[in-house]
Order: C-alpha cells, then structure tokens, then sequence
C-alpha cells in the first residue's frame, strides 16, 4: 500500500504502469484520476489546502479499510496539494483484485471517502475572484451505500 | 493548554492557522461556546454550525465528543477532496 | 473514441497518459486492466481466440452505448488475442467524464459487455494440458443491472 | 450458398474454421438441424445447445432467427473477454 500527498505534479502513466507491474497475482486494475476541469475556461486555477498530519493518517485508515474489505492484493492514494491549473491532474487511486468487481468497488469506496472525509479544501479562483467550492449533497449521500461508521 | 486549529474559510474568517486556548471545557461545544466570545470574526465563524467541522487530534468527530486530554482541535468546513 | 483488436502488447502507461491528456474538459478518468493470472504458478500461458470483423463492430457497439448512456468525454478499448504470458495485460478500458460516478459506471458497463459479449474466448495453458474457459454465470448477472437488449 | 464459422471448441470439435454450405434451412435451428447430419463431430458439437451461441453476418441473435438473406454464419461458446 502507499499513501502520498505532495504538492508537486505526479506522472499518471509511470504511476499506473509501476501499479500494475507490482502486483502479478491480481487480474484487475482500477484507476481513477481526479482533474481540474477548465469549466471553459473559466476557471484560472485550483488551490488545494489540507492538514498535514491529518491527511496521511485518514488516507491509511480509508486504504486500510478497503484493502481489508475487497480482499484487495493492493492500493494507492496519491493526492496533490497546492496550486494546480485546469487540465492538471489532482489526484489518483489505484486498486488490484483478483476480480473486477473488487477491484471497481474498492476505487470506488476510496473515492466517495477521498470527497467528503480527508482534510483537503479546494478554492477556485476566477475572474471574479477566489471562492471555497461547497462539499456537494450527493458526495455525502454517495458514502451512506458503503454503510459505515467513518 | 489547547492547540485550535483553522482551515479553508474558517481560517480565512478567523485570520489565523491556530491558537493556543486556556480552557475549562469539557466538550467540543462548550470550546465553541468560548471561543465565540473571542472576537466578531470567532462568532461568524462560527455562526452556522451546519457548515462546520471538527477533529480531536487529528481524528474527525462530533460536537458533542468530550474533549478529555485533546492536545489538537481542529475546525474546519465540510472536505472537498478528491 | 478509440477501438484497438491486437495481438502485440500495449503500454498501459502511456495510453493511460495519453488518453487523460486527450480530455481537458473532462474532471474523472477511469481505467480497467485485466491481467493473465499467474494462478500460483500453475499457468504456463493463455491463448485468446476472436472474431476478426465482428470483434471491432461489437467493441464498436458496446463503446457507442457507453458514451451516449453516460455522457462520456471519451472512451477507449484496447484488446489483445493471441498468446499471452502470466501477469501480461489482456486488455483495457478508460473512460472520462464530468463526474467520477458517470466514469466509474461507463467503465463497468464496458467492461461487463466485454465479458460476455464481445467474440473474444480464452484457453489456459497449464502442466495438466489446455481448456478453454467457462463462462461465468455471475458475469452473466452482472449484464442484467444494465437493462439493456445487448 | 452460406458461410458458416466455428469458434474456439466448437472449432476445434468440427476440425474446421468454416465450411461453405448449401442450404434450405430457413432458420438458425433449421440450419443446426442439417449440420448435425454432415458428420459425428457435428452432432456432437451441437449436443448441448445451452453452450451454443450464434451471429448473423456478425451480430449476436438467437437460435429461433430467420437466415434471411444472411451470409455468414458463426457458431461459438459463450464468449469470455475482457
């Protein structure tokens, strides 16, 4: 497993192609990468702040967790901070199952916590200026299908 | 001796990253309690609870959690990660 | 949109990074890759027979519903036939929307037509001899959750 | 005059890729029921017709389709990619 937070950008392909070389017992390979979408261009960039400390500790406990409950062979979180442009990726997951369904719902469980349970905070800045963007409803109602306590 | 923490707009509104607090609390909102009468900016920062978060030492949590021997309070609106 | 039938390898890191740097407007990418098992060293190799012609318009097919049904920026399959080795990459897919849930279901929905209804059959090589796979009856459950006619 | 393909076992069953075939057979089933008459090998590869599936000029049908003007037919077992 391995968690990494850091502000300078990382390469999705080397990341994706180290993942998948590292684990030979599994079938399956999900990825997820998270982007600064332009918003036709409107959007100038994307400053992400978090809590350092905090940050490592939440995204072991969410790998943890789904390691253990999808039987996963492995995992990766890695999540940038900092000032970011459009286009640029923020984040990726990685995950290796035996099978697909695993592998597809162990992402996906990471996600859903990633969104609204890891101390991160994303400020847009436009034309008219800086503002925080809002946690979404459906971010939140998207974790109660996992049916845990986190 | 309690460390407060602040993020995102909490932080904005407060106009600090922490505080060292002298307090008597017991709760996560009596601490609130307390810190509102800091200042104007403390009371609007925290003026709608439903858009406020908190952690005990790194670990999230409600308002109602005892604060027994926190070292770290954090407070800070709804995560957008991801 | 993007349809490969091969029997050479691919290099999944780059056709991940090339794929997410083809989607600027795009905020969440999703990648599958399925891998030959080594099954504990029991598999010497795997042979996957196709369907030259009906393989490209079934990928086709399956791709076109995909991207209408989910509003996807983009989506890609690359597959393999011919003779594989353990922990080599069958195949896979990526798709790229708006938000993560549109991705996440776009590539499952690729990925469960694939198993069971793209020409392509697998044979596996071991000490014992060779035989051709059997279908899952749970990948066949899995087409059901879509609705679809397919 | 019909093309008709054989896939993986069914393929390896009848001992042939294809065979061109002259036919009445008006259906899919129809068709089947000839071919099971050219040979053991042929029978057997049609004796369990839950493992059977079957394409049209390329497209998944099922085994009550009419030939129609078809050209090509391919018999084969449930597929496995991905």
């Amino acid at each position: 497993m391995s968690i990494r937070v850091q502000s300078q950008p990382f390469d999705m392909g080397f990341e994706v192609q180290a993942f998948t070389d590292s684990v030979p017992g599994a079938g399956a390979v999900v990825t997820f990468s998270g982007l600064v979408r332009d918003e036709g261009g409107s959007l100038g960039a994307m400053e992400i702040e978090h809590y350092p400390g905090m940050t490592e500790k939440a995204l072991q406990s969410i790998c943890d967790e789904a390691i253990e409950r999808w039987s996963l062979t492995d995992a990766l979180i890695i999540h940038r901070h900092g000032k970011l442009s459009p286009g640029e990726q923020i984040m990726m997951v990685a995950t290796a199952a035996r099978h697909r369904s695993d592998a597809f719902e162990g992402a996906e469980f990471l996600m859903d916590f990633l969104k609204s349970r890891a101390p991160f905070w994303k400020k847009e800045f436009t034309g008219d200026g800086a503002e925080w963007v809002d946690a979404k409803q459906s971010d939140e109602e998207a974790l109660e299908r996992w049916g845990s306590e986190t | 001796m309690i460390d407060v923490r602040y993020f995102a707009w909490l932080r904005e509104r407060i106009g600090e990253r922490s505080e060292q607090i002298e307090t008597n609390a017991t709760t996560v909102a009596d601490l609130i309690e307390e810190l509102r009468t800091r200042s104007e900016a403390h009371a609007l920062a925290f003026s709608d609870m439903a858009s406020v978060r908190v952690a005990l030492d790194q670990e999230l949590t409600d308002m109602d959690a005892p604060l027994g021997n926190t070292r770290e309070v954090a407070f800070f609106p709804p995560m957008t990660g991801g």
